[in-house]
């Protein structure tokens, strides 16, 4: 069967951004929204269609296929080329089913947010830029096209970070996501550097390529090691910073808070959906690699770092007042679940059962988390603040938002019968079978996530009204109506069996319901929101006395554990302090010095030089007859001898 | 030929004439008294021509007709050297060689 | 003996002839009307110069002692054209000053019996005619030098001329009384048969050598030359830096290659010695000077050490380069003292910082400038540079490459202070820089023709195949 | 008339035809024309290479010889591959920009032009000739106009500033005469019977001991190496490039710049193989401190043009430093990154003068929030700059992947960490690149005087557009080039592999 | 006999000669230049030269000397002391020109001389007619040569000496 046609759906949107980025003075606003949204919903219907027909008859005897349609774009050296094409598998069609969902959506969405915005144009034409990288990396056929992409997501994530230019935070939030992403991505480079060199391929299949007889991979390589590690191992760790990078996992989540400066509609399509899993989606694509390599020694390291950014996130998450923050830190607490999902996951049939729960976790997760920051975003903008202190009692004023969030928060709550509930039940089912500690941890952010969502919820939509400048007032329906479309979705994701359709096998099999840690998930999380309900329902000081007494933990967890302080300390300090400035001063006073100084000796030998020339021509004679008197001595010394 | 003086004693002569003639060219601080130094040097090549001619090759006279080129030479130089020194006299009023340093570096 | 070979002197006859006539014009001509006497010489000398072209045969007459060949010729006449460029450049300078005190007529009598000197020394077959020839080249332009009779630079530098000459004489005459007492002849000829290595014979050669290098201004035989450049008469200055110079180089190349083939073990070293010490000597000086003739005094002294270079190949490029070098830098050298030439007698002003602006105001002038200039520090496509990069290549050729290093150094520094003129002349603004003013028609023509061969001698190779295929003819 | 002379013949005839020009009007309408000129015909000269390619597989095509010294044996003697095709083309883009660029100079304009022009000149010689007499001439032609360009046009300290590049500058060619004598009385070895050569196609036939090319070696890479502004050897570049004129430091750093890379290419490493095998070690570490020192550098500067010389100084590094990888893709990488770098370098001056034009400063603290004010150059400013930190999409993103990749295929671990310090500057890079963009693009405006500055001229646009459409291109379509580079860089290979 | 004589002359030219560059007394210097100048045309005589020492007398004695003091008594009134010269310098210069000294006499010493066995007196007709041949070893080419070189000397002289102030 042929998805050729698939190469459209990246297309339509770079057409769309070429277009409106030249045109962007000419083109009206209203145009724009419209042409953007049309675009976009093409490429939705496209991407629905690639996933019906796909998972429908894309199997050959119990097997999805893959199809790979690509030109090769650049050759190095004659092994080692980049190609340009799409790659038709379970994950990827998956992928695309979301990206386009979102995209479409917050497409939409925008069309009311951004209204009346000077650079609306400009608005589209980031978002289109976008889609077009981010379809471009999910479809994409090799390592280093999805390099190429990846960068390319940067960029656009950049520039929509900074749309409002004129901010300063704005502008320095998108340095900085930029600036971290890339020094991951330099580890990602490396690790595409060493895989070239030692497997002398970046192709995804025959990288990809298992051997079932011996259960290992296709692919050799000389396995040279480097500090009691292959190579290969080495690669697939650094490949994974870049993942890590992108996806805000520990040490580099530091960007993703400060990336809420960005409109809100942006977080929810960028921040929250759809780029910021690209570094699980790295990790899923490779993941046979990941499992085969010394026995998944990588793979280790991926599920600790997931475990422990969930964690972590989830603790900061509870103590900030910017709900979009908040927001961010959930979003990075549920993919370190992803993450470590993928981290405990095996490859054969069932055992592959996290790798499926993480995929399907990523699923629901992009629509309830697009839908939570759709509905901040609305809120935003009936009251024109981001912070809690600023929110209460909104539930008469904005009946949808109200309903639509609360459902959001249900469902990453992990209360039963939403779709969070079952994609986080697989992952912990995984976790419980691999890895103990990891599955307990896990549990326990389950219960933090529950608590710090309804204390948004509450905070919100409950609790005592606030002075507002202007009534509030529901959102348009051009807003409303994603926002309705990702609630069902948000219900109703939960009900797909994945395991049916992605498997890390392309194999499908029979994933059912774990009661026992059902049941204990659900419990801790309904008891999370029972907390908040009893902290936050009404006004009460229990937090501040809860805080009070947590002191100092409360206050490192305010402040994000300092992580922004050390990396300020790294780059201000040690990066521009200890090595670029002496660097300056070495090139001024040294470098550039010496070369000055052979002119000024120069100069100054000739000035002390000057007295030779006394004026006194008999000085000259003596000169004259000495100077004969002194070549010949030298004359006679040379050549006597 | 001055028997029982060979050519070394005469061209040890010459040598010690010319020296001290360029010893005169350094020290003296009147330009005329240079100008004399500047004669005996001249005479030492003369005398050394002479000699040579004589005591070594006496075949042809190459040397003694140099020599008189010489002198003539030393004549008409010091000519033009004593009316240069004058014109710098009508100048400056003074034959010094302290009065000749103003070009100098 | 007969009159053809007479003819064999004819550069010498011709140029007696101009001086006889100068004089009888001098004699004849009404008071009112010595103005038109240079005019006159000029226009005497264009026509000895044209003359000079003639194909001429080789030979020696009057028993060897004077000699003719290709290579001579060919010298003899880039010397006429130089002299006539230079001729050219100071007419209107002899207009201004020298006419009035009516001495016009004796300039040209005097620098042209200079000339004629030259002629003879570099022609000569024994040191008689050698040390006459020199003298002769000498004493008249010791004349010119205090010219100036109302200045006391001019009356200082003639003093300091002259007696300097005498004592460079006197020793290259003690010199030459040394390898005659060595080889028992004056004939170049006959003493280059019996020349051997010897302390005595190696003694003379060093004092002759001293009394040439006084001419060619190599260290530490220069030190004249600043104050005398400098005290001089611009156009004496000009013809000492270029014309004598020239000879000088000529000459010493024809003794080194000829009569003291047999010392050249020895005077290679010599060379070596004082190549590096010319080149470094004349640059470090020239660094700090602020006087244009200065200047040009002491970048003439490096480029002499430059000069050197190619007496250390030892075959025909070698003696091309060293030839073709010469004429190159007449031209150059010639561009660049024209040019201050001109400031100096439309404005009398003669500092490097009098000439900020002077792009601004005249532009032709300051353009010749820096074609010259660039010319001297070896910048393509001019002559120089490829005048400079032969004779590397000749110092290359046998080896010498840690000189030719130390060449290429002194030329990024002689660049430096080439570049200080560039920098007053086009780079600096100036409200008071030197108005515009119009030169007379000669001094125009002078600065065309050293324009011409400036630009046309490096790119129009068939120059140097020209003197190569000439250049050994002095060796027979 | 041969195809490659006329590359040195219409700058010539434009220089004479400016000679008689008055005023700006006619000067700049001169010099645009016979620069137009010069760009169609190295357009065509493209497509007629490879026409020809296509029929003829001599190293060298177009080539035309004419005797000129024959004592030395000095030829004028011209010939193309791709990598000087694609030089050739670069130059003449952007000295078209350029002169768009100084489309207003209002001092002095008709002598602004020509010097302009005679630098263009001894720049598109250098690249076509073959002979290394020839290359050496061209090669001072092509600097010593930047005296007078810098001291006359510049700004700030420009009397020292050119000096001080002059100096530098002709002290390497004096440096590098010294090689190519040494490579001159070396050139027949090995074949009996055989004249002294300057052509560099036949000294390649010899083989040069490796005493005497190992002792030659380093004048030759150093005497060009210092115009491609190598560690230590680079602050010419900063202070020249600060203190002259907007097209000046296009021409300069998009243009002369690469000859060094270009010389070190086809003189150093292609007549002096084993030399540069013995000696690469060495450089390579020079050229890899330059990569990441020269980034550094260019974190602290406050003045934008300092900031963008150090930046020239790190990307020139990479070039240098793909070439002494002795890889192919690396070389192909070095190729594209000298044009890449090219291009961009020459648009980040256009833009910086621009700027400077407008608000009359350069330090990055001063500005601030022009993006809403000059919304076509801020817009400029931000691809340009997203570009030479290496995004894909660009040209600077493949050369660097080529350059990376190419030198990752050495097994040594010496090459493998160098290698790993050059990937680590494109982190620094994005530092100093975004650091600077986002201060004087975004945030609020600095100076309330800056609100009405006038808008992008048309001829503004016209230069920065005409250095765009390339960059793009080639950051699209990278096959053809590389296609077409990578044959000629086969010699090179058989040489030195 | 001879040889006294050469030993006596020897040590006039040496005395004189060195008086002459010593004496303050610049009238003085000149009368011992003079002597030197004689003392010269001594040795002249004694190798048979007498040609030669006869132009040395007319000629220096008569011309040169007389030209200086001229010169002289124009310059300076007479019995004018001359200033010293100061130590140091002449130390240099005493050094200097001993040192060249040296060296000249070894390079002679070193250097063997055969004395030629033949030995003729040189005649004055002799002289006379080598300087007015033509042919191998006829000088009259130098000859013609010294005398346009006399007169260009006597131009420059001329010119020199008549300079009269611009502004007159």
């Amino acid at each position: 069967m042929d998805f050729s046609y698939t190469i459209l759906i990246p297309l339509i949107p770079l057409a769309l951004f070429v277009i409106l980025g030249i045109f962007s003075k000419k083109i009206p606003a209203s145009i724009s929204g419209w042409m953007g949204s049309l675009g976009l919903g093409v490429t939705f219907v496209l991407s629905y269609y690639t996933a019906y027909q796909y998972y429908l008859n894309g199997k050959v005897n119990g097997i999805y296929q893959t199809f790979v349609y690509k030109i090769n774009w650049m050759n190095f050296t004659d092994k080692l080329h980049i190609d340009m094409g799409v790659l038709i598998d379970p994950i990827s069609v998956m992928m695309l089913v979301v990206v386009s969902t979102i995209s479409f959506m917050v497409h939409l969405y925008s069309r009311g947010y951004m209204k009346g915005d000077d650079g609306y144009t400009r608005f589209f034409a980031y978002l289109a830029l976008f889609s077009f990288s981010m379809f471009g990396l999910v479809l994409a056929t090799n390592l280093f096209q999805i390099y190429i992409f990846w960068e390319l997501v940067g960029v656009s994530s950049f520039l929509l970070i900074g749309y409002y230019y004129t901010k300063p935070s704005a502008v320095s939030a998108a340095k900085k996501a930029f600036i971290v992403t890339r020094f991951a991505d330099f580890g990602f480079l490396v690790g595409i550097l060493i895989i070239g060199y030692y497997t002398g391929t970046w192709d995804f299949q025959e990288l990809n390529a298992v051997d079932h007889e011996t259960g290992s991979l296709v692919l050799n390589w000389a396995s040279t090691s480097f500090m009691g590690l292959s190579v290969i191992t080495w690669a697939l760790i650094l490949v994974f910073m870049g993942g890590a990078g992108k996806s805000a996992m520990l040490p580099f989540h530091i960007w993703l808070p400060d990336a809420m400066e960005g409109p809100t509609p942006v977080s929810a399509l960028i921040h929250a959906a759809t780029m910021v899993v690209a570094g699980v989606y790295l990790v899923a694509r490779l993941f046979p690699m990941y499992y085969f390599v010394e026995d998944g020694f990588a793979l280790q390291i991926v599920a600790y770092v997931g475990a422990i950014s969930s964690l972590f996130a989830a603790i900061i998450a509870l103590t900030q007042h910017d709900i979009k923050r908040v927001l961010a830190f959930s979003t990075m607490s549920q993919i370190g679940y992803m993450i470590l999902a993928l981290g405990v996951s095996k490859y054969e049939g069932h055992e592959g059962l996290g790798f499926m729960a993480s995929m399907f976790h990523l699923f629901t997760h992009a629509m309830f988390k697009a839908l939570l920051f759709l509905g901040a975003g609305s809120v935003i903008h009936a009251i024109h603040s981001n912070y809690l202190q600023d929110m209460g009692g909104l539930r008469k004023y904005m009946p949808i938002t109200h309903i639509t969030f609360l459902i959001a928060a249900l469902s990453i709550s992990g209360v039963p019968f939403f779709a969070g509930f079952f994609s986080k039940d697989e992952i912990l089912a995984a976790a419980y079978e691999n890895n103990m500690l990891i599955y307990i941890s896990s549990v326990f952010v389950a219960g933090l996530t529950a608590f710090y969502m309804f204390r948004l919820y509450f905070g919100i939509f409950w609790g005592k009204e606030k002075k507002y400048e202007h009534t509030p007032h529901e959102s348009p329906m051009s807003m409303t109506i994603p926002m309705i479309f990702l609630a069902f979705m948000s219900i109703a994701g939960g009900y797909i069996h994945f395991s049916k359709y992605v498997t890390a096998d392309h194999m499908p099999f029979e994933a059912h319901l774990n009661y026992y840690l059902a049941a204990i998930a659900s419990t801790v999380g309904i008891i999370g929101i029972i907390l908040a309900y009893v902290f936050y329902k009404k006004e009460n000081n229990l937090s501040e006395r809860f805080s009070h007494a947590f002191g100092v933990f409360y206050k490192w967890t305010y402040n994000k554990f300092y992580f922004d302080e050390i990396y300020l300390f790294v780059t201000k300090k040690i990066i521009f302090g200890l090595v670029a400035t002496p660097a300056a001063w070495f090139d001024k006073n040294v470098v550039d010095a010496s070369m000055i100084g052979i002119g000024n000796v120069t100069e100054s030998f000739s000035e002390k030089i000057k007295g030779m020339q006394s004026g006194k021509f008999q000085d000259y004679a003596m000169g004259f007859i000495s100077g004969g008197v002194v070549i010949a001595i030298v004359v006679f010394y040379l050549w006597i001898n | 030929m001055i028997e029982g003086i060979s050519i070394y004693e005469i061209l040890t002569l010459s040598s010690i004439l010319f020296f001290i003639g360029v010893y005169g060219f350094f020290t003296r601080e009147n330009l005329i008294t240079v100008l004399m130094s500047i004669e005996l040097i001249l005479n030492a090549s003369a005398v050394n021509f002479v000699v040579i001619n004589t005591y070594l090759y006496p075949d042809f006279l190459q040397g003694s007709v140099f020599s008189i080129f010489i002198i003539a030479m030393a004549a008409a130089e010091t000519a033009l050297a004593i009316a240069i020194i004058i014109n710098l006299y009508k100048l400056v009023a003074s034959v010094e060689v302290k009065d000749t340093q103003k070009l100098k570096y | 003996m007969n009159l053809e070979s007479l003819l064999l002197m004819r550069y010498e006859l011709g140029l007696l002839a101009v001086i006889l006539l100068l004089i009888v014009f001098e004699i004849f001509l009404p008071k009112k009307q010595k103005g038109s006497l240079i005019t006159i010489g000029i226009v005497l000398f264009a026509i000895h110069t044209l003359v000079g072209f003639l194909p001429l045969n080789d030979g020696s007459i009057f028993g060897g002692m004077f000699k003719t060949n290709a290579i001579l010729h060919f010298f003899k006449s880039t010397l006429n054209i130089g002299v006539l460029i230079l001729l050219l450049q100071s007419a209107d300078w002899l207009k201004e000053k020298v006419v009035q005190q009516n001495k016009s007529t004796e300039f040209f009598i005097l620098l042209f019996s200079s000339l004629l000197g030259m002629y003879y020394m570099i022609s000569s077959g024994d040191f008689l005619m050698f040390y006459i020839g020199l003298e002769l080249a000498t004493l008249p332009v010791t004349a010119l030098v205090a010219y100036e009779t109302f200045k006391i630079d001019s009356a200082e530098a003639g003093v300091k001329f002259i007696l300097s000459s005498a004592l460079a004489s006197g020793t290259a005459l003690l010199g030459v009384s040394f390898l005659y007492a060595t080889t028992g002849t004056i004939y170049f000829d006959a003493m280059a048969e019996v020349l051997t290595i010897s302390n005595l014979s190696v003694l003379g050669f060093i004092f002759f050598f001293s009394g040439l290098a006084f001419k060619i201004s190599l260290v530490p035989f220069h030190f004249w030359t600043a104050d005398v450049y400098e005290g001089a008469p611009i156009s004496v200055a000009s013809f000492l830096s270029v014309i004598s110079k020239g000879a000088a180089v000529m000459i010493l190349m024809i003794l080194l290659f000829t009569v003291m083939k047999p010392l050249m073990p020895v005077w290679t070293k010599i060379i070596y010695m004082v190549t590096i010490a010319t080149m470094f000597i004349g640059n470090l000086f020239a660094l700090r000077q602020k006087n244009m003739k200065r200047f040009l005094a002491y970048s003439s002294i490096a480029q002499a050490g430059f000069i050197l270079l190619g007496f250390l190949s030892n075959d025909q490029l070698g003696y091309t380069t060293i030839i073709y070098f010469v004429a190159v830098y007449i031209f150059s050298n010639l561009g660049a003292f024209g040019v201050v030439q001109a400031i100096s007698t439309a404005t009398g002003k003669e500092n490097m910082d009098e000439y900020e602006g002077l792009y601004r105001t005249n532009p032709k002038l300051s353009l010749v400038m820096m074609l010259a200039l660039f010319s001297l520090a070896g910048i393509p496509p001019l002559a120089g540079f490829f005048g400079k990069f032969f004779l590397y290549a000749a110092a290359a050729s046998q080896g010498y490459y840690i000189l030719v290093f130390i060449a290429v150094v002194n030329a990024t520094i002689s660049l430096y202070y080439y570049l200080l003129v560039i920098r007053a002349m086009f780079l600096r603004k100036n409200p008071d820089a030197i108005p515009f003013f119009k030169s007379p028609i000669f001094m125009r023509l002078g600065l065309i023709l050293t324009v011409l061969g400036i630009l046309i001698a490096g790119l129009y190779s068939p120059l140097y195949e020209y003197i190569f295929s000439i250049s050994n003819s002095f060796l027979n | 008339m041969d195809i490659l002379s006329l590359f040195v013949i219409v700058p010539i005839i434009t220089v004479i035809a400016l000679g008689f020009a008055k005023g700006l009007k006619q000067s700049r309408i001169v010099a645009l024309a016979g620069m137009l000129v010069q760009l169609g015909m190295s357009i065509n000269l493209i497509f007629a290479y490879l026409k020809e390619r296509a029929v003829n597989d001599d190293i060298m095509i177009f080539v035309k010889d004419i005797t000129w010294y024959e004592q030395f044996n000095i030829h004028y003697n011209i010939g193309v591959d791709a990598i000087s095709v694609v030089m050739i083309v670069l130059t003449a883009v952007i000295v078209v920009a350029g002169i768009f660029i100084s489309w207003m100079v209002d001092d002095l304009p008709k002598e602004f032009f020509i010097s302009l022009i005679v630098l263009s000149t001894g720049v598109f010689g250098f690249f076509i000739s073959l002979d290394l007499f020839t290359m050496f001439v061209f090669y001072e032609i092509a600097v010593i106009p930047m005296y007078l360009l810098i001291g006359i046009w510049g700004s700030g300290p420009r009397e020292n500033s050119a000096m001080k590049l002059t100096l530098m500058l002709m002290g390497a060619s004096a440096v590098l005469s010294v090689g190519i004598f040494g490579i001159y009385f070396n050139s027949n070895a090995g074949i009996d019977g055989g004249a002294l050569t300057f052509n560099i196609l036949e000294i390649a036939k010899a083989n040069i001991p490796v005493a005497i090319q190992n002792l030659f070696f380093p004048f030759v890479f150093i005497g060009f190496a210092v115009l491609g502004a190598l560690f230590p050897f680079h602050t010419w570049s900063p202070s020249g490039h600060a203190s002259a004129p907007t097209a000046v430091s296009m021409l300069h750093a998009g243009v002369l710049m690469k000859l060094g890379g270009y010389g070190v290419f086809r003189v150093a490493m292609y007549l002096l193989p084993l030399g540069a095998l013995n000696w690469s070690d060495f450089f390579l570490i020079l050229a890899s401190i330059g990569v990441v020192y020269g980034a550094l550098g260019a974190i602290m500067q406050k003045d934008l043009k300092y900031i963008n010389a150090y930046a020239s100084v790190s990307h020139l590094g990479l070039v240098l430093f793909a070439l002494l990888m002795y890889n192919k893709t690396a070389w192909n990488g070095a190729i594209i990154q000298s044009l890449s770098h090219g291009l961009l370098t020459a648009m980040f001056f256009a833009l910086i003068g621009m700027v400077y034009g407008r608000t009359h400063t350069r330090n990055v603290s001063e500005l601030g929030g022009l993006m809403k004010i000059l919304p076509f150059i801020g817009a400029v400013y931000v691809i340009t700059g997203l570009a030479y930190l290496g995004l894909p999409g660009f040209s600077g993103f493949i050369a660097e992947m080529n350059i990376f990749v190419g030198s990752f295929q050495h097994s040594d671990t010496f090459h493998r960490i160098l290698t790993i310090l050059a990937v680590s500057s494109i982190v620094v890079t994005a530092v100093y690149i975004l650091r600077m963009v986002g201060k004087i693009m975004m945030g609020p405006l600095s100076n309330p005087e800056y609100a009405n500055l006038p808008k992008a001229t048309w001829f503004e646009k016209v230069g920065l557009i005409m250095l765009l459409i390339p960059v793009v291109i080639i950051g699209v379509l990278p096959f053809g080039l590389s296609e077409m580079i990578k044959d000629s860089i086969e010699p090179f290979l058989e040489r030195l592999l | 006999m001879e040889t006294i004589l050469f030993y006596i002359l020897a040590a006039l030219i040496v005395i004189f000669a060195i008086a002459t560059v010593s004496t303050r007394k610049i009238l003085r210097a000149v009368i011992y230049l003079l002597f030197v100048l004689i003392a010269i045309s001594g040795i002249y005589f004694l190798v048979d030269y007498s040609f030669l020492g006869a132009i040395q007398l007319t000629v220096y004695g008569g011309g040169v000397i007389v030209l200086i003091i001229f010169s002289v008594l124009l310059v300076h009134h007479i019995e004018l002391e001359l200033e010293v010269t100061p130590l140091k310098k002449k130390l240099i210069a005493g050094l200097i020109s001993a040192v060249g000294l040296g060296i000249t006499l070894w390079a002679i010493f070193t250097f063997p001389f055969t004395n030629a066995t033949t030995y003729k007196s040189i005649e004055v007709d002799d002289i006379g007619r080598k300087l007015l041949s033509y042919g191998e070893g006829g000088y009259i080419l130098p000859f013609e040569v010294i005398s346009v070189l006399l007169l260009a000397v006597m131009v420059g002289a001329i010119v020199i000496a008549k300079g009269k102030k611009l502004n007159e």
